[in-house]
């Protein structure tokens, strides 16, 4: 199996989906003759034409609005928002039209649509090129939203949320695009959206995160491994609607949870984690829920300490996992 | 069967030079008048307390059927707004559909009751789902036509919306959208000379909305809103334009708005009396039957059995409709995404 | 003490500010010559004129932006979103800008608006005239998100929040307007935005809550009483940033607590409620968190029979506590 | 000092007749000169690995200094955009200023370090704060010509942006709403032909982005972009016009981006060496020099004085600007509300 990025994958997925189906076009800021600032669409301009590959104009709305009626007419369009950021002016289209549109019409149209945008942090971007957006989408019912943390599942739930009958919103994590890479297979395979991945066995704390975080994870669980302290971990990978069952059983298994996100605190996708927790498996807990996520600020700040300030680290990571297994 | 018109008319025949048979012009005059029957009937259905809500299209109706006539009903796609009912009239919805529709029934092709009066959708005719929050479906209809064209389909996307409603980024950005891909597109601009109780002068500082099309490299053109002629005459040109691939067209039905905004409003806290009474001389549902009349398409016998046909449709509609069930309250969660069973 | 409307609350809130400071105006939607779709600012017009009582063209996103504006000038401008499901065209002035102003220019420039939105539903709205949207904003740093549930509390924090100088959000219940009916101080008075507020005291389960929900708890709690189970209520009042000292005061009063919002359950301003407490007290719980909220569902249908299969009703209310009160 | 230029000349003296003194325009230059060397500045040290990213105002200097002169600095708010060093330094932002914003240092009167370079505002300025996302500042800029209005003061509101963001939404109701209420606004739109990779053909199908200003009712102007007395008169003619209580102008200065888009950009893979090589020959910099040459106004001596000097204060600058500290970690909680304390 080839090691690809995170970014390739995002890429291969584009290009199968798009051979494979006619109706799969992709459309937003630069992703043609440019292949997005970023490179994820980078040659397939080049092999599927300017009618397949959509430089638009520049206005989100429209990019969502256009696609929502181009889903409605029977195409799977693949829109790109340049950064998640950026999607705001597209919020009306996306939470009143596109989630909607199944259920105002009574199962009559339907919107396939897959938003596709880079977003999260420590890339040097400042207040606006490094958001979090999921949780201002996590409460509307209609949509779904991805967020993968492996090339594997960069793939495999691209191209699901590409065939899914719904309109799904991709976030892509840009730090992770040139920095994660790992094996996927060349051929053709879905991942089920909805459905969250452990991504390590573990007996003592239990994790729940999603995309790049998981990584961070990951390190501090092969080091704490050494000092004996088992780490399972949850990928939630769909942060909306949340895969219930999944979470109540990863919190069962080991009764402390860590939950971790990169958005600010409050209000974030992390908080639903912690209430179902609360509401289901209660008396489960062996420890007070704890969650680690970046400060109720705005955004990261462009200087390199106020971005370090701002970042979850992983001294942190270490020690909220610590201090659980002691508890 | 009705006479062709002689020949020896006072009044020039304005229809046959647009290719309008007199039957033609009969039909788009019966479906204004049912627009105008069907909408006066709701407000009573209303005052008795049986409909909680009206959203009107009194003065509107010429524009809205000329326009629909105009358009190929067999593949055309089409995104009317909430006034449109002479419209989805003239597009294949049927009365007792409008009134399941206003008495939110299950039966209600638009919504099955689940949206408020007037948000029209309906699959079978090509006609997208309009929600609540104006303008959304102007970029809707730029997608269809640009999907259409993707897939090489010779169809075009009609779309309408208030002049008010032109103020919102989303019909900017969805001209533009449409214009640079020259896309088969036609924006059709009702103008009725108010959003809700804000005036025209307070909406728009240029003269005509058909004025912004200059900003977005397309024609704009504004018609008289009373006169299905001249609506039909403007989209049928749009839609040359369209098939032709030129692009799209902007157009303006300059209209009022002859009842309050919906229900829900007390008009004459913004405007006079007197301007809607002046206002009705200038209703197309009675100049295009002077029209008619004066070219000897339509006569009292004609008119009453009209009349009498839309007042039985009506009549059975509303009965049928207020009788039929709801949906039942467990539906409420259905259809929040694709049923996979 | 004169007992007033919920909506003759907010009239009175405005007409005090506004004659208090010539910088405060009011502006939107038909809130002029009309007074308002619900007429909230009836009367204001004929009082102060259409330079302070200004009828806006149709367009959410230059009402936030160009209120944002004046505000920056050193106004304190009022603007109404007509109904709060149509503040989505503005999302990216109120989140992008209005929240971030203070932050990203490092405190120099300042955003002292006040954005008001009816909310709620009940009132046969349909799908978008009924909506909650609180959660789509309560994870934005930089925004205060008001809610109140008296008259007394319309005044006292619509009047707090036009002051403040900071963005607020001051949603009002759109059946409460006629419906909820108190006691309101003739004279000035203001109420701190962020502080929660005990309705009711209570020993045996906590409810916290917010907006009209407010009613249909001390309801169920009068009628409890006689069932001799005793009901501590919290209304939030500001639904962000919390006021956490009072949630985990609140929950640790009775051990068992019920967290209720008329907005759909998934990722609501209540799961960060719940959050909070699995955080803070959870040793101090003697059952499991419960929330009652609206279904997964986009929106309340039209349609009378469906629009009640949405919406939360007293039984279950009752049914909740009741069922607490036992555990 | 300099000599007054003689009537000798044999160009045709130009800025005279807009009332600017010899001196005037060499300050012009001179501003337009330093922000190009800022400029250049900031390439070298973005590729010694000194600064991330530069964003780059090359090729636009001339409209945004001669803008910046046609504007009242004692009064008028001004809302320039990422690309506006030219307007800045000329509006009174040093370059040690501008060199600590791109070192995005605590002392960085912009925003402290908290924002990616060219995100101006500048309270002291009357310099709104920018944003990342494109075209939020044109409600801003409305407000504050709305804002003045409403307190009696004589102020004009400036704002720029690119062609690209002129399809924006926002781009579209702050027009509107200037104009519905006869607001004291410029808008001007900097037309460098590029939005990022995407030309002018594929973001508007207009001809300019002026032919816009019909569809709002307001004059459109485009001018020039290379010639800073072109931007002078067409914004001091906007700004006689607002302070008559005549509203909002929109202008366009055709440009060019001679740069990539940002130090993150590869702007050959969508325009060609030839395009930008065509381009620098319009170049205002060097053309507005060839005018100053010609008039008289600018000899080698007043040349060299002035890039040493330039040279000197760059070169200062960012020395300062590189040692300065940053603000430290724990400011990162503060102003996110009011401090109370
Ligand atoms: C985004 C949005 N804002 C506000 C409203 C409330 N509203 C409904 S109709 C209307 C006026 C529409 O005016 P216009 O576009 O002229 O259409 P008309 O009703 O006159 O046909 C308003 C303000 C809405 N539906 N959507
Ligand atoms: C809302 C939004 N969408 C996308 C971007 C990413 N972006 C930054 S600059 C830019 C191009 C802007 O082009 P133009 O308006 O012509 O200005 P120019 O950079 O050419 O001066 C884009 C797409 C953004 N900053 N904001
Ligand atoms: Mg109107
Ligand atoms: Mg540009």
């Amino acid at each position: 199996m080839a090691v690809i990025s995170y970014i390739e994958a995002v890429t291969q997925a584009l290009d199968e989906e798009m051979s494979r189906d006619q109706n799969v076009f992709v459309m937003g800021e630069d992703v043609g003759k440019r292949g997005g600032v970023f490179q994820a669409t980078k040659g397939l301009y080049e092999k599927y034409g300017e009618n397949r590959v959509i430089d638009t104009p520049l206005a989100e709305s429209a990019i969502a609005g256009v696609g929502i009626g181009a889903a409605m007419y029977g195409m799977r369009p693949v829109a790109e928002m340049q950064f998640s950021d950026f999607m705001l002016p597209a919020a009306n289209q996306i939470i009143s039209e596109a989630a909607k549109t199944r259920y105002r019409s009574n199962n009559e149209w339907t919107v396939p649509i897959t938003i596709r945008a880079p977003f999260g942090g420590g890339v040097h971007g400042g207040l606006y090129h490094s958001q979090s957006m999921e949780a201002i989408f996590a409460n509307v019912p209609g949509l779904k939203i991805v967020i993968p943390s492996t090339p594997y599942d960069v793939k495999g739930l691209l191209k699901a949320s590409i065939r899914d009958n719904d309109p799904v919103i991709f976030f892509e994590h840009k730090r992770a695009y040139r920095l994660i890479k790992g094996e996927v297979p060349e051929d053709d395979y879905v991942l089920p959206l909805g459905k969250a991945d452990i991504k390590r066995e573990g007996r003592d704390v239990t994790v729940i995160t999603y995309g790049l975080m998981v990584h961070d994870v990951l390190q501090a669980a092969e080091k704490l491994e050494k000092e004996g302290i088992s780490v399972h971990l949850l990928d939630l990978r769909t942060v909306y609607p949340l895969d219930k069952d999944a979470i109540i059983e990863a919190a069962r298994k080991t009764g402390k949870v860590l939950l971790m996100t990169e958005d600010n605190k409050e209000g974030s996708v992390i908080s639903e984690v912690a209430a179902i927790i609360a509401e289901n498996c209660l008396f489960d807990l062996d420890a007070p829920i704890r969650r680690l996520a970046a400060p109720d600020v705005p955004a990261m700040p462009y200087a390199h300490p106020l971005e370090q300030a701002f970042m979850v680290k992983p001294e942190q990571v270490e020690k909220e996992i610590r201090d659980l297994a002691e508890f | 069967m009705i006479r062709e018109s002689s020949s020896t008319t006072q009044v020039k025949n304005r229809h046959r030079e647009l290719g309008l048979s007199d039957q033609d012009v009969l039909n788009m005059y019966t479906q204004m008048l049912k627009a105008r029957r069907v909408d006066e009937r709701l407000w009573l259905l209303n005052r008795a307390g049986k409909i909680p809500f009206v959203v009107s299209c009194q003065g509107q109706e010429a524009a809205q059927v000329g326009a629909a006539f105009a358009l190929n009903q067999k593949k055309d796609y089409v995104a009317p707004y909430y006034r449109d009912f002479g419209f989805v009239f003239a597009w294949g919805m049927t009365v007792k559909e409008l009134m399941l529709n206003n008495f939110a029934k299950a039966e209600d092709p638009n919504s099955g009751g689940r949206q408020m009066p007037g948000h029209f959708g309906y699959r079978k005719l090509r006609m997208l789902s309009h929600s609540s929050p104006v303008t959304t479906q102007n970029p809707h209809a730029v997608g269809i036509a640009l999907a259409a064209k993707l897939k090489g389909d010779d169809v075009v996307s009609f779309v309408t919306f208030g002049e008010g409603s032109s103020n919102q980024g989303d019909f900017h950005e969805a001209a533009n959208f449409a214009s640079v891909f020259k896309l088969p597109v036609i924006f059709l601009c009702e103008n009725n000379h108010y959003a809700i109780s804000v005036s025209l002068k307070r909406q728009l500082a240029c003269a005509h909305v058909s004025d912004r099309a200059t900003g977005y490299g397309m024609p704009g053109k504004t018609f008289d809103g009373n006169d299905p002629l001249a609506a039909y005459a403007a989209v049928k040109e749009a839609a040359d334009r369209a098939h032709r691939g030129e692009g799209p067209t902007l157009l303006e039905a300059d209209g009022y708005r002859l009842m309050p905004h919906t229900s829900d409003d007390n008009d004459l806290s913004y405007r006079t009396k007197k301007e809607v009474e002046d206002a009705k001389k200038r209703d197309g549902v009675l100049t295009f039957a002077d029209y008619l009349r004066a070219i000897g398409i339509l006569d009292e016998v004609t008119e009453e059995k009209l009349e009498e046909q839309i007042r039985k449709e009506i009549d059975e509609a509303t009965d049928y409709a207020e009788h039929a069930p709801f949906a039942t309250a467990d539906t409420v969660f259905r259809y929040v995404y694709e049923d996979k069973d």
